[in-house]
């Protein structure tokens, strides 16, 4: 029994890890298909809006996430008015300009913040089961990371805003014919993706240690179940994730966590391989 | 004969060759270490520009060309003996990796993005596997593969040309670089003329349709990754034998970027305009990290935003185009 | 005379440095059908985009109800009134039929989203029938008649329609017809048609304009057009 | 009248001439990352090599040569390293380098400076084994910080460790240092894993911790991504004693985290500030103290000065007192004379360095973080020597060599 929370446990650890680090990702890649190397440092923002503004300001930690959320809309925001928008279509090109945002934010952090800023305390407490102890903060993590998901899921495919998001995302061209405001759809997406990327950094921020360099701890693990979602990111992002944090947990569990990150990124060649449009579209295909 | 379009490239390579003769070796080793880097972004050129491929693991090749340079030329201590086979071997190593990649790409219809990443997965196998061997079982023959410290100890590149010997170090190393890339330039344009580069550019249009005329653009795209896979392995045993050192750091995120930055911003459908803007761009980056301390980064980011933003193209092809216009209505 | 809804005055308009359509002109009145035809390759397609504002106008004017509208987005040209139905149709086919139908909808003023939806059902019954469907599983005239209804369901003024014919088989084409036929009579809309299907064209009560190297060759007017056989020698003999 | 004028004048020219002359300065390269992942530890350290320099130049500087530095940032970039370390060599030419935090930057211009033969100062806490007639150490090693530590926290609390350690060389040599005396002591190993240093989560980690049930824990973690598992370990509630020779003396963790996440964790340091503030009296309270006020007069807005940052000041005096008994800057001279067993007396006392291995020998003291994270030090080991490169056959004195050593690894014989 407490072996089989203690495997719960640690996969659901792992699971919302790779969910939350990838969710703002999938927003703007799956949706706008600009590949945002400066991903990191909007989790960077939202940490540090979360951080400076509770011990800066006092904020309670619930308000002072919901700060670290909006300073990262905000810095999306102006980003993509100034940028970004200049990108769409060129999805190649955005990896330059959005590795130069990521070098210009993490550095500007260094020397506004300096290398190292006093971090806050896990919120709530731990529980013992057995001979193991566990935070409940990693446990509400869990729940956290699948209802973004499923709002996300909601707001993309069944209001009126994730209509227009898809049909802009598809054909914008046409979409403007009919009376769309592609410009402003681009925008509220790529805010919401950035207040995705924040809301990772927020709810994270007081579990790790906060350096300017914080976002990238996520980098790598949100392209990497991106794109073993695939295409189209709100119905492979569950799979993909629950997958690779299987594969990762188990061989980590058996072995070490060396082999556990090995065996993470050669089960991503060996999907995309034979999954060539990922986890999404298998499932459209099993659809059909 | 002479175009226009080559007066650039014939004048900057005049410039290459009488540098050694103004300069002292700082200059000549740090202009050698600029040009270094120019052929892992030329090989990205060519499958990107040309094949409209990106690759974001181009440094799993350039480490694995580096380390199997270092653990061959470790093994032979008589780097006479040994000249310039060490580095062919170690660059047959990675073309043949190259296409083995390929083919698993290429014939598992992978693309667009999702080569990028996976590329990028391979390498970063490849840095985490090689930081983990620091311990002593980690040794091939007499080389320690020696984990994220790197490795180091191998000799440099020695050459027999009868009864004289020389390392490929200093001049002779620069030499050696400017002559190279003065010979992989002029075989690349001749690929792109080529009708094998005809096919490849109209497969960046329209595969299927390329396919449908009877072309085997798979077997070509193939071939194109394992080519640039090579060049990227020139420039890891230029490296290596550059500073006597390689570390996966060198195959790691940070690194892998590096190419896709220099190339993009230089303009990577004209080889020319990658090499030189390659050159520069490392320049830049340097002369920033000497002069600018901590706003050193951040001026470089801002270089590649507004670069992006405003010069779509590349900025050495836009200012190339700029120039050869106005040289030719002066004419 | 009779109001004229949308002036055409000399435009130009291409692609980087190619210029396709060349000091084009001509005015449109309300309710009227017009025809525009010619070979592959004349500008047909990039004059409705230019119009559209798909693709910019490089010189001249374009009037809508007066207003100049040469430097609108096509998005603002929709909301005074155009409607576009493209080559190849291009409906969004990862929503479904009816998310196809509404998207207009959802960018205006709130209408009674259940009405609309009738009265596009009631032109074609058969997207009632797959309007859970996502779009890309229809045929192609399935797909034709999804793009029309689309593009009806802004009540516009002004329809353009690229090749409404293309590839689809001979009933279907007739039933687009007829539908474009009801539609111009019974709502005053303006279509502007550009098409190569000569009996396609015949079957319109319509003028056609015969375009070669972005600039009108001719004219053909409607009572020519009737005789699909004269009509055919008429334009092939000019094309 | 005009005769006088221009003798002076003569005279005045001859002077600046002369000083000229006789005020061509000593050049010191310092490489050291500024910015990027190791700033936070490595800031203190270029201080105090200013710090150092500027003292020394006040007292006239040595063989009547001021001291001037040559400083590259080297943004915690391998690459970067080996193109300024060129530049120094070859645009500077310095008579001698000082810097690199991370092992991995040290490798990467040694074969550089190796083939220059240039004299290069390592002042950083490292996994040792370096026998490089080119290279002196001044930072601790791990017979000094694990032969005092591992036995001392089993002892106390119990015979049965658990290591994890960052997945590369420094943890994977530390681990074995670890293993050796774990065993050379009775006690067993219950577990050992090695995490690669971009892991920043640790959820599974802990589990399987806990499911080992150690006495005690050797975190061997590296960087701010795995510096995340204090918080995380503390958060599940795992409160199993944790002791490590890398955290507190660099990057002074129990300052920067939120208590308690640190608590009860043991560190052996060869300095760091509070000593004189712990230890209230004697020897080590005055010379630190004297230390940290000429430190604070010149840097009063210093976080923290870490033992790197002692090691960086003694590096420059060592290698100042080499030039003055070589009477040159000749790099070969000074080599020699610092192998005769120059030794600095610093902030914590006598650092000397041994002709065999070029390390320096150090006091070294037990740090205990207590829950508020306030310091204590239970125990402090005087003059701990960097033993077994010379045990082991590394004798620089009689045989050049140019490489690093590991216990699974000795030299040859």
């Amino acid at each position: 029994m407490i072996i089989l929370f203690n495997l719960f446990y640690q996969f659901g650890d792992a699971l919302s890890f790779l969910l939350l680090a990838a969710i703002g990702l999938a927003v703007i890649f799956g949706m706008m298909k600009i590949i945002n190397l400066a991903h990191g440092e909007f989790i960077t923002i939202g940490a540090y809006g979360t951080v400076v503004s509770a011990k800066i300001l006092k904020l309670p930690l619930p308000i002072a996430m919901a700060v670290g959320v909006l300073v990262t809309v905000i810095f999306g925001y102006i980003l993509e008015r100034i940028i970004i928008r200049h990108l769409y279509g060129r999805p190649l090109d955005s990896v330059v300009a959005t590795w130069g945002i990521s070098l210009i934010v993490s550095q500007s952090f260094l020397v506004i913040f300096g290398p190292s800023f006093e971090g806050l305390q896990t919120p709530l407490s731990n529980f013992q089961l057995g001979a193991y102890s566990y935070s409940q903060y990693r446990l509400l993590l869990i729940l956290i990371s699948i209802s973004i998901l499923i709002l996300l899921y909601i707001l993309f495919l069944k209001s009126n805003f994730g209509t227009l998001a898809r049909a802009t995302i598809e054909n914008p061209k046409i979409a403007s014919t009919l009376g769309v405001k592609v410009d402003k759809v681009y925008t509220v997406t790529f805010c919401i993706g950035s207040a995705l990327a924040g809301l990772t950094g927020a709810i994270y921020a007081p579990t790790m240690t906060i350096v300017p360099s914080i976002g990238q701890a996520f980098i790598v693990s949100a392209f990497v179940t991106v794109v073993t979602a695939g295409a189209s990111p709100f119905i492979g992002l569950i799979p993909a994730a629950s997958f690779l944090s299987l594969i990762q947990t188990s061989v980590t569990f058996y072995y070490h966590a060396t082999i556990g990150v090995l065996a993470l990124l050669f089960s991503v060649i060996l999907i995309i391989r034979f999954l060539p449009k990922g986890f999404s579209g298998l499932l459209i295909k099993l659809k059909k | 004969m002479l175009k226009k379009d080559n007066i650039f490239t014939i004048s900057v390579f005049i410039v290459l060759l009488i540098i050694p003769i103004l300069f002292d070796d700082f200059y000549i080793n740090n202009i050698s270490y600029f040009m270094i880097w120019t052929f892992i972004s030329l090989g990205l050129a060519l499958i990107w520009g040309m094949g409209g491929i990106l690759s974001f693991g181009q440094t799993a090749f350039f480490g694995l060309a580096g380390y199997s340079f270092a653990i061959i030329s470790i093994n032979f201590s008589d780097i006479y003996a040994v000249g310039i086979w060490s580095p062919i071997l170690a660059l047959a190593i990675t073309a043949i990796f190259g296409a083995i990649v390929g083919y698993f790409l290429f014939y598992g219809g992978i693309y667009d993005v999702f080569i990028g990443i996976v590329t990028l997965a391979i390498t970063l196998v490849l840095e985490t596997f090689m930081a983990q061997t620091a311990g002593p079982e980690w040794t091939v023959g007499n080389a320690r593969l020696n984990g994220f410290n790197g490795m180091q100890g191998m000799p440099p590149i020695g050459i027999k040309i009868g009864e004289y010997k020389f390392d490929l170090q200093g001049i002779g190393q620069y030499y050696f670089i400017v002559f190279l890339a003065m010979f992989l330039l002029w075989l690349l344009y001749k690929i792109k003329k080529s009708n094998f580069g005809l096919i490849l550019l109209a497969s960046k249009e329209d595969r299927t349709r390329v396919e449908s005329l009877g072309h085997n653009v798979k077997k070509i795209q193939m071939i194109t990754f394992s080519l640039s896979a090579l060049l990227a392995g020139v420039s890891g045993i230029l490296y290596t034998n550059w500073g006597g050192y390689i570390t996966p750091s060198s195959m790691g995120l940070i690194a892998s970027a590096m190419p896709v930055i220099w190339v993009a911003a230089s303009g990577k459908n004209d080889f020319f305009s990658v090499f030189f803007g390659c050159i520069l761009l490392v320049y830049i980056s340097q002369t920033l990290a000497v002069n600018g301390a901590q706003y050193a980064i951040i001026l470089m980011g801002l270089i590649l935003v507004i670069v992006t933003r405003y010069f779509p193209e590349g900025i050495i092809l836009m200012l190339k185009k700029l120039l050869t216009n106005k040289f030719l209505s002066k004419k | 005379m009779k109001n004229q809804i949308l002036k055409i005055e000399s435009i130009s308009a291409g692609y980087e440095t190619a210029i396709v359509v060349n000091s084009f002109s001509y005015s449109i009145n309300q309710g009227e059908i017009l025809a525009i035809t010619g070979r592959n390759g004349v500008g047909k397609t990039t004059l409705l985009r230019a119009i559209m504002g798909i693709i910019p106008i490089k010189s001249g004017n374009l009037l809508f109800n007066d207003e100049n509208i040469t430097k609108k987005t096509s998005s603002e040209r929709s909301m005074l009134g155009m409607s576009y139905v493209p080559q190849g149709r291009e409906i969004f086919t990862s929503l479904s039929v009816e998310e196809n139908i509404l998207l207009p909808i959802l960018v205006r003023n709130k209408v009674n989203l259940k009405d609309k939806l009738n009265e596009i059902y009631k032109f074609f019954p058969i997207l009632e029938e797959k309007k859970k469907s996502p779009g890309g599983s229809l045929s192609g005239g399935q797909q034709q008649q999804l793009a029309i209804a689309r593009a009806l369901v802004s009540n516009p003024k002004v329809i353009l329609l690229d090749e409404p014919s293309e590839g689809i088989q001979p009933s279907i084409v007739k039933f687009i017809g007829e539908i474009v036929q009801k539609i111009s009579t019974t709502l005053k809309t303006t279509f502007i048609i550009v098409e190569q299907n000569i009996s396609f064209i015949s079957q319109l009560n319509t003028d056609c304009l015969v375009v070669d190297k972005g600039r009108i060759l001719s004219k053909i007017s409607s009572s020519e057009l009737r005789d699909v056989e004269k009509a055919r020698k008429l334009l092939s003999l000019e094309s | 009248m005009k005769k006088k004028i221009l003798s002076s004048f003569l005279v005045s020219l001859f002077m600046l001439f002369g000083s000229f002359a006789s005020a061509q300065t000593i050049k010191l390269g310092i490489l050291e990352d500024q910015t990027g992942n190791f700033a936070i530890a490595v800031v203190p350290k270029i201080h105090a090599y200013e710090m150092a320099v500027k003292e020394i130049n006040a007292k006239g500087g040595v063989l009547g040569r001021k001291l001037e530095i040559v400083r590259y940032d080297t943004q915690s970039d391998n690459t970067r390293f080996q193109e300024f370390a060129r530049r120094l060599i070859e645009k500077d030419k310095v008579d001698v380098i000082f810097g690199a935090f991370s092992s991995a930057s040290r490798e990467a211009i040694r074969p550089i400076i190796d083939k220059a033969r240039m004299l290069y100062f390592y002042n950083n806490q490292y996994e040792g084994g370096v026998c490089d007639a080119n290279v002196f150490v001044t930072g601790a090693v791990p017979e000094q910080q694990f032969s005092t530590l591992v036995p001392w926290m089993m002892e106390k609390y119990g015979k049965k460790v658990y290591t994890i350690a960052a997945d590369y060389n420094f943890g994977q040599i530390s681990a074995e240092w670890v293993r050796n005396i774990v065993k050379q002591n009775g006690g067993t190993m219950v577990g050992e894993e090695f995490i690669p240093l971009d892991v920043s989560q640790f959820s599974q980690t802990i589990q399987k911790i806990q499911a080992a049930k150690p006495d005690v824990l050797m975190t061997l973690l590296v960087g701010a991504k795995q510096a995340s598992f204090y918080e995380q370990q503390a958060a599940a509630g795992l409160k199993i004693p944790m002791a490590t020779s890398v955290n507190v003396g660099q990057a002074y963790e129990h300052k920067r985290f939120k208590p308690p996440a640190l608590e009860n964790m043991y560190v052996t340091v060869n300095y760091i500030e509070e000593v004189h503030d712990v230890i209230k009296s004697g020897e080590f309270h005055d010379k630190s103290k004297d230390f940290m006020k000429r430190f604070k007069a010149l840097y009063p807005k210093e976080p923290y000065v870490n033992m790197e940052a002692a090691n960086a000041y003694n590096a420059i005096n060592l290698y100042v007192k080499g030039v003055a008994k070589a009477g040159s800057t000749d790099k070969v001279k000074v080599r020699r004379a610092l192998e005769t067993g120059i030794s600095f007396d610093g902030p914590s006392g006598v650092v000397k360095i041994d002709p065999k291995s070029h390390h320096g020998s150090h006091n070294i003291f037990l740090v205990r973080v207590a829950k508020d994270h306030k310091v204590e030090i239970p125990k402090v080991w005087k003059d701990i020597q960097p033993y077994w490169l010379g045990q082991a056959g590394c004798d620089l004195t009689k045989k050049d060599d140019f490489s690093q050593y590991t216990p699974s690894k000795p030299p040859t014989k």
